[in-house]
């Protein structure tokens, strides 16, 4: 089972390994009988949908999860990581996705984190910490961050940085990349890569996954594909139309739906000089039944346009909704305008977990369901249950709590809150994250019904892919400014990516 | 012992009773447990009139406890209570001057001074992000202050009145063979419910107890929530107020004193939680006996004060730790 | 482990994005992250400026070394009682049992001190001990039981109250002379000599392992984790601190009183809370400095000292008291917010 | 009614505390002006510090503090002033700071804690100030004391029952507040008294804290469960556990208790129900003699020694209307503002009482005989 590598000094067996891993949360299998494996002096890309099970091959690999079944090795033996230390103490060191700083202590203080320099009494000497920081920062080639800034002070790109040299001076042997490049622009991809090569030169194990495929190629070795929780397998050369539908089970155009027809050019949504934190005069035009794609690096300001739409950041500029000019001070002036926001991070920002489906899904229109601020039970079942019935919510009951479905369900459950609304623009930001492939099509589908119908979406997504195929206009944001419009036909993931880091700095 | 809870907990749940309804049965379950004990330690403890009595002291307890169940609901507490309190029982006599003819206004104007209080607490904590603990015991101190400096400590002419006949005979009187006090606790119990389990302000209120920040994003009105469950806790602050000055006549100086400490233990004990979004005011009614029921068999034993106060602690602490390992079961 | 000896790695600055930046001033980059300690000096300076002011008015004097050593005696208690708070307020927690500690260490000094050295050093050891212990059983019921820590330290004030009761029934027993000279001395200001002490513990704890870890669960629990450290020691560890802190306060107190009262401790739970956030601390935890808590102790006994000296109605007291808290608060917060927003 | 503290009331005490801040206060009467008044005429400086304000006895006994500045002698010879710091001995303390650094003749202290000030009190006899401490009296020896017997309080109280009831019956203790002195001195007199009786059973005993409202929560929770009562011994808040009998439509029994103005209300009959009773008082008074015993010793006519005073006592068959009840005044007044009879150490009027106001003629406070 396990692939060793023939050398000149005999055999080398792989640095890690997973072997018919398996793991579950909450009756959904994000790992599914998983078999991985990664030599030393290679580098190794994961590549799959989001919500394939990368990140959690990752975190089993890096000693994050315990698998529920089958087991991990470390140069060729099986080991039992309880914790990242387990991991660490066997030399495989991983950067997550989620970055793990900690927000209000120095980079100096997070760089250097349980080994920081002792001084007298065998207490940490903050001046010597400051000093060896700005030598590994120096080293690493990043020494525009100053060691004593706070993290919490720093850019997206920036503080990705640093949570990569965090990890590149434990000397790690193995070393995980979940999406490393994903906040990256140009330079900092390179710098990146650079760093990469080298630890390749010197022998280590670098695993990692992108969304990039040009970034793929230009450097793995190898590439696995996983799809729905398990490999599809691990090629040393393919090309990205094969690549991609042993991604997503299907080819690519059968995948993506078509857009629809743009029926009306009547623009519901004017949004001129829009400013505000990490938002420089961003102005654009949504029409009805068009789908207007945003792209860019993450932390170009996306976040921030959809907020400051959505009243939730303040901003100033001009905002004309339905051809009337429009304050939108909060998001319930926004709602009331028929807008609605289905936000990233549904877990924090969009569902009340505890609660129930039912409760979740008429947040936005009790009004309608109530009279005198009683709730109508009958009526707001009817409601819930309709809902549930349109757009398949694959739930126990609508009285269970929203928890305990699925990632995609969860997202269809808060799209469907605001079609409940009948909200005529949706600002659907990364809506398919962390979804599994077959939710994520009906969601495409749905986006498609629902610009069909005639209403507006303006669509923020990480995966370029997703942009290029499903959108009318792509805008391309960096630095908070729309740095680039694209127009279907012809758009290409490359397109978007271009556009996005061309020109680029590391923003500072 | 997870398999054994496990096993324990399943036909519960499948009787429709989740955690936190399981919570409000155990409220109610210590409440009972602790008038058997009290029977057996002191006969005569689960008497019929005994429990009358422990019911309708708990009703001033509960009612304040209604107040601080809304703003823990979103993760707030309400140290001003005492002060409310003591503010409210002093402004409805020197309001009212003892007359009936005088009292409906007097009672729009204390429970109104409630509501001020309640609301300049809300406003500070949801515009001024004041943290809740702070300005709620500055409040405290304000209300302090002005009650006595305003009523020259209680030296002024109209602070000697009694309370209205009409508020008085409320309290003392009895509607149906029931103490009408209880009758009000009821109906509180059954408004508090009602508005909580079946209102679009109910709604919210879990909602962004749940979550603040997804509630604001779904077009609840975080702000405005916050504030109308602080002054509603003001509001049961100076109601209580007014039911304790029928209950005893008078006004006095520091009668609000004791009900911070007990309706933030009722409020544990009826299984709220803390960091807000879950929670029943029928816990917390319940919670409110049997910290009453606690407190009286404990005086009924003649158990000396520091052994109240440890016996006190360590139940709170036991109740803590049963609904702590259901949290983990989940 | 500096990385210096892996030379696989680029050893090419210059591939990479962005040039070296000027590096800002070590104090700038300090005034401009401790906004709140630098709030908190500023509003002692200004207490102290004001208190100068009315005391001249009222006596035609500054107040000399009789008016330091009082104040800073009298103000010892609450800078420990305050530090051992800041210590749980930094992981995002609450303290309330620090009043019950108090009482129970008071009165166990003033039960067990005895005129010798011996007794005195071993109490001493001894009551602190039991300081530590109480708040290392808070530290496992949060820590370790998983309850909030507002909720266990409110069970635990009780029973802790009722253990002090049973120490002491009524206030009484002794401190010798030498035991109150040593801590808070009445006729010079010594006791600045704990105070800089403390502030030295700060200094140091800010600078430990166990500091870090505990300024890491405020800022971020799972990230914490993520970076391997044991948050739930950091937790246990922070209400043991606690304890500790409440453990010395209480025999301060003792010390000040030269006796003992199995109550004196309960109102330092919440003035405690007040000094934390007057001090700057965050109550959502991760950000604070000792340093501005103990100013922030300073600044609730300056108070006292201004509306003394001011001929205020004595009714309307706590009026005032709870005004000037908000006040200063939502101010602070402000300056704080366009501080940072400037910047 | 001693201290009538609620210390152990944490939240609330903390509350007071907390906003930290302690204050003081003078009311700036003009005649009080300080420095000129002084300069001009060497008044002594007397100050009253206060801890607890929060009831009706402290106001009380504030109130008769400030009348009594006004009536001579005090209004020619003292230049008083008074301050509150709440149940916070480091707020006291430092106000005590303050007055020692204001340099004032004489300090007045009811305060927070018997032993918490003993520190900074000593400092100021050591400065050479005079420090009177009174109900709530500290234990520094240096500091004088101005008091009734507590232990003596309770036991009086309980030998009235005793007699009441021919040494045989149930009886109900109210007691004070756990961990003070008071509360302890005050249990232990009735004690003695119970164990020469051994015909009374006390069925059951239990905190009123001093206060009416709480001691009516707490006699309505457990009255249910006991059995025929035959006596209450209360030591504070009797008003309190009266109406929780007459609410449980019990019989009142024979009553011994504290002063309130409601309780006495009852022993001349009220609302329909009478009761047999003895009231026993700490006089809000306390203050002035611990005034009079300051302005005596500066002025070298008294020697420096401690006072008990005999408490004033009502029954059945002495209490008055006007004079030690007072049927238009709160329930928790204290009727006890002023003694009586020929041998009173204090008679004050009832203004001075209610709003500080001076009393007509002069002040006569009869000190025991040096």
């Amino acid at each position: 089972m396990s692939e060793a590598t023939q050398t000149a000094g005999g055999v080398v067996p792989p640095a890690v390994e997973g072997i018919r891993l398996a793991k579950a949360f909450g009756g959904v299998q994000a790992v599914d009988s998983a078999t991985f494996s990664a030599r030393p002096g290679e580098v190794h890309a994961l590549v799959g949908e989001n919500g394939a099970g990368k990140s959690t091959l990752i975190k089993l690999l890096g000693g994050r999860l315990r698998p529920d079944a089958g087991e991990v090795r470390a140069a060729g033996r099986k080991v039992e990581l309880h914790g990242a230390d387990d991991a660490h103490a066997l030399g495989i060191w991983t950067v997550f996705q989620e970055l793990t700083l900690l927000p209000w202590m120095t980079v100096a203080e997070n760089l250097l984190i349980r080994r920081e320099p002792r001084g007298r009494l065998g207490l940490i000497d903050r001046d010597r910490m400051v000093g060896e920081a700005d030598r590994v920062l120096t080293w690493l080639g990043i020494d525009h961050i100053d060691p004593r800034a706070l993290i919490e002070d720093l850019s997206l790109a920036q503080r990705q940085m640093v949570e990569i040299a965090r990890v590149i001076i434990q000397d790690p042997s193995t070393l995980l990349l979940d999406e490393p490049t994903s906040s990256l622009g140009e330079k900092e991809v390179a710098w990146l890569f650079e760093l990469i090569q080298g630890l390749r030169a010197d022998g280590k194990c670098i695993i990692f996954t992108s969304h990039r495929w040009n970034e793929i190629t230009s450097i793995a070795d190898r590439i696995t594909i996983f799809r729905n929780g398990a490999e599809v397998g691990t090629f040393t050369e393919i090309d990205e139309d094969r690549a991609v539908t042993l991604m997503t089970g299907r080819q690519l155009e059968a995948f993506y739906p078509q857009p629809p027809a743009r029926a009306h050019d009547r623009a519901v949504l004017e949004v001129e000089e829009l400013a505000g934190e990490g938002l420089r005069n961003a102005s654009l035009t949504l029409h009805a039944s068009e789908i207007l794609g945003v792209g860019g690096l993450a932390g170009h300001g996306h976040r921030e346009l959809f907020f400051s739409l959505f009243g939730a950041q303040a901003h100033s500029g001009r905002i004309v909704v339905d051809g009337r000019p429009a304050r939108i001070r909060s998001p319930r002036d926004a709602a009331r305008l028929g807008m609605a926001l289905v936000p990233e991070d549904r877990k924090t920002e969009g569902l009340l977990l505890p609660l129930s489906v039912r409760a979740n899904l008429t947040l936005a229109v009790l009004p309608a369901v109530s009279s005198l601020g009683l709730i109508g039970g009958a009526r707001e079942r009817g409601l819930a249950q309709g809902m549930v019935d349109a757009l398949k919510i694959r739930t126990p009951g609508l009285g269970n709590p929203v928890r305990q479905l699925s990632g995609g369900n969860q997202q269809k459950v808060l799209l469907g809150r605001w079609l409940l609304a009948d909200s005529r623009i949706l600002l659907l930001y990364d809506v398919t994250r962390g979804v599994d492939v077959a939710t994520k099509h009906e969601i495409y589908e749905l986006m498609m019904r629902l610009a069909g119908e005639g209403r507006a979406l303006l669509y923020y997504s990480s995966d370029a892919e997703e942009l290029a195929h499903l959108c009318h206009r792509v805008l391309v944001m960096r630095e908070g400014r729309i740095a680039a419009e694209l127009s279907a036909p012809g758009i290409t993931a490359e397109d978007i990516v271009t556009a996005a880091v061309r020109e680029s700095r590391a923003a500072d | 012992m997870a398999k054994w809870n496990a096993a324990l907990l399943q036909p519960l749940e499948r009787a429709g009773l989740n955690r936190d309804r399981r919570r409000i049965l155990y409220a109610f379950l210590a409440a009972i447990l602790l008038f058997a004990v009290g029977e057996i330690v002191h006969p005569g403890f689960a008497s019929p009139g005994s429990i009358g009595a422990i019911v309708m002291v708990a009703s001033f307890v509960g009612l304040v406890a209604a107040g601080q169940t809304f703003v823990v609901l979103i993760g707030g507490i309400d140290l001003s209570v005492p002060w409310v309190l003591n503010g409210a029982s002093i402004l409805l006599v020197t309001s009212s001057l003892g007359q009936d003819d005088r009292a409906p206004w007097a009672l729009l104007l204390t429970l109104g001074m409630g509501a001020a209080a309640g609301l300049v607490n809300g406003v500070a904590i949801a515009f001024l992000g004041v943290p809740a603990v702070v300005m709620t015991l500055a409040m405290n101190g304000i209300m302090e202050g002005l009650t006595l400096g305003l009523s020259g400590g209680l030296t002024c002419g109209a602070c000697a009145s009694y309370a209205p006949p009409v508020v008085a005979d409320a309290v003392h009187g009895s509607l149906f063979g029931i103490p009408s006090a209880l009758v009000l606790w009821l109906v509180v119990i059954a408004l508090v419910s009602l508005l909580l389990s079946f209102t679009t302000f109910g709604r919210r209120t879990y909602a962004t107890g749940n979550n603040p920040h997804a509630s604001y994003l779904a077009g609840v009105n975080v702000r405005l929530i916050t504030i109308l469950l602080y002054v509603l806790s003001g509001l049961f602050a100076a109601l209580a107020g007014i039911l304790l000055v029928g209950f005893g006549g008078q006004a006095s100086l520091g009668m609000g004193d004791p009900y911070l400490f007990q309706s933030i233990a009722a409020v544990v004990i009826g299984g709220v939680y803390m960091l807000g979004g879950r929670g029943h005011y029928l816990g917390v009614a319940a919670g409110a006996v049997t910290l009453v029921a606690l407190v009286s068999v404990l005086l009924a034993m003649n158990m000396p004060d520091y052994g109240r106060n440890i016996i006190y602690g360590i139940v709170i602490l036991l109740l803590l730790l049963l609904y702590g390992r259901e949290e983990a079961e989940d | 482990m500096p990385p210096i000896d892996t030379p696989a790695v680029p050893p090419d600055p210059t591939a990479a994005a962005g040039g070296r930046r000027p590096r800002r001033g070590k104090v700038t980059h300090f005034l401009g992250q401790n906004v709140g300690l630098v709030l908190a000096l500023v509003m002692l300076v200004a207490a102290i400026v004001l208190y100068c002011a009315v005391y001249w008015a009222e006596t035609q004097s500054l107040p000399g070394n009789f008016e330091l050593t009082s104040t800073v005696n009298n103000t010892m208690p609450l800078v420990l009682a305050a530090i051992g708070q800041s210590f749980v307020v930094l992981t995002r927690g609450l303290d309330l049992s620090i009043g019950g500690t108090m009482d129970l260490a008071n009165a166990l000094a003033a039960v067990h001190i005895h005129d010798s050295p011996g007794s005195m050093v071993l109490w001493s050891v001894i009551v602190l001990a039991i300081g530590a212990g109480l708040g290392l059983v808070n530290g496992l019921l949060v820590g370790v039981g998983r309850l909030q820590p507002i909720l266990a330290t409110l069970a635990t004030l009780s029973i802790y109250q009722g253990i002090a009761i049973k120490v002491l029934p009524q206030p009484g027993g002794s401190i010798p002379p030498v035991y109150t000279s040593v801590l808070v001395n009445p006729f010079q200001p010594y006791a600045l000599l704990y105070v800089l002490l403390v502030a030295l513990v700060w200094y140091a704890f800010r600078r430990s392992r166990i500091g870090v870890a505990i300024f890491a669960i405020g800022n971020d629990e799972q990230s914490a984790r993520a970076n391997g450290i044991d948050t739930v020691r950091a937790r246990v560890t922070s209400f043991t601190l606690s304890g500790l802190f409440a453990g010395a306060a209480g025999l301060f107190l003792a010390a000040t009183a030269t006796a003992g009262d199995a109550t004196t401790g309960n109102g330092f739970t919440l003035t405690s809370i007040v000094a934390c956030v007057l001090g700057g601390m965050n109550l959502f935890g991760g950000r604070g400095s000792g340093i501005g808590v103990i100013a922030g102790a300073f600044v609730t006994t300056m108070i006292v000292n201004i509306l003394f000296f001011s001929n205020i109605d004595p009714l309307y007291q706590s009026f005032y008291e709870g005004l000037f808290l908000v006040v200063a608060v939502v101010l602070s917060t402000a300056i704080g917010r366009f501080l940072r927003r400037s910047r | 009614m001693i201290g009538r503290f609620t210390r152990r009331r944490f939240l609330q005490a903390g509350a007071t505390a907390a906003a930290g801040l302690g204050v003081a206060g003078s009311l700036a009467l003009p005649q009080l002006a300080p420095g000129i008044a002084r300069a001009a005429d060497k008044k002594f400086t007397i100050a009253l510090s206060n801890s607890f304000i929060g009831n009706k006895w402290r106001i009380e006994m504030e109130n008769v503090f400030k009348a009594a500045l006004q009536m001579e002698p005090f209004a020619s010879q003292v230049e008083g002033s008074w301050f509150n710091s709440g149940n916070d001995v480091s707020k006291q303390s430092q106000q005590i700071s303050n007055l020692i650094a204001k340099k004032v003749d004489a300090i007045v202290v009811n305060a927070a804690s018997p032993t918490g000030l003993n520190g900074i009190l000593t400092q100021a006899t050591q400065r050479g100030i005079l420090v009177v401490s009174f109900d709530n009296i500290v234990t520094a020896p240096s500091v004088l004391k101005v008091n009734t017997d507590q232990v003596e309080f309770g036991k009086k109280l309980a030998q009235w029952l005793v007699d009441k009831l021919g040494g045989k019956g149930n009886v109900i203790m109210v007691t004070g507040v756990a961990g003070t002195s008071v509360d302890l001195d005050r249990n232990k007199g009735a004690d003695e008294v119970w164990k020469a009786n051994p015909g009374i059973k006390v069925v059951n005993r239990y905190t009123g804290m001093w206060d009416s409202s709480t001691a009516e929560r707490n006699t309505t929770a457990i009255l249910p469960s006991l059995p025929q009562i035959d006596g209450i011994w209360c030591q504070g808040g009797t008003d309190g556990v009266l109406k929780a009998f007459i609410a449980a439509k019990r019989p009142l029994p024979p009553t011994a208790g504290e002063a309130e103005n409601g309780f006495r209300k009852f022993m001349i009959g009220y609302d329909g129900h009478k009761v047999d009773g003895i009231s026993i008082g700490q006089p809000p008074f306390l203050s002035v003699i611990s005034l009079e015993l300051a302005r005596r010793v500066l002025a070298g006519t008294y020697p420096k020694k401690d006072i008990t005073i005999p408490f004033p006592y009502v029954t059945n068959d002495t209490v008055k209307v006007g004079e030690t009840v007072f049927p238009d005044l709160p329930d928790s007044f204290f009727a006890d503002f002023t003694d009586s009879g020929p041998d009173a150490t204090v008679k004050m009027c009832i203004d001075g009482a209610t709003d500080g106001k001076a009393c007509p003629g002069e002040l006569n406070v009869k000190l025991p005989p040096a």
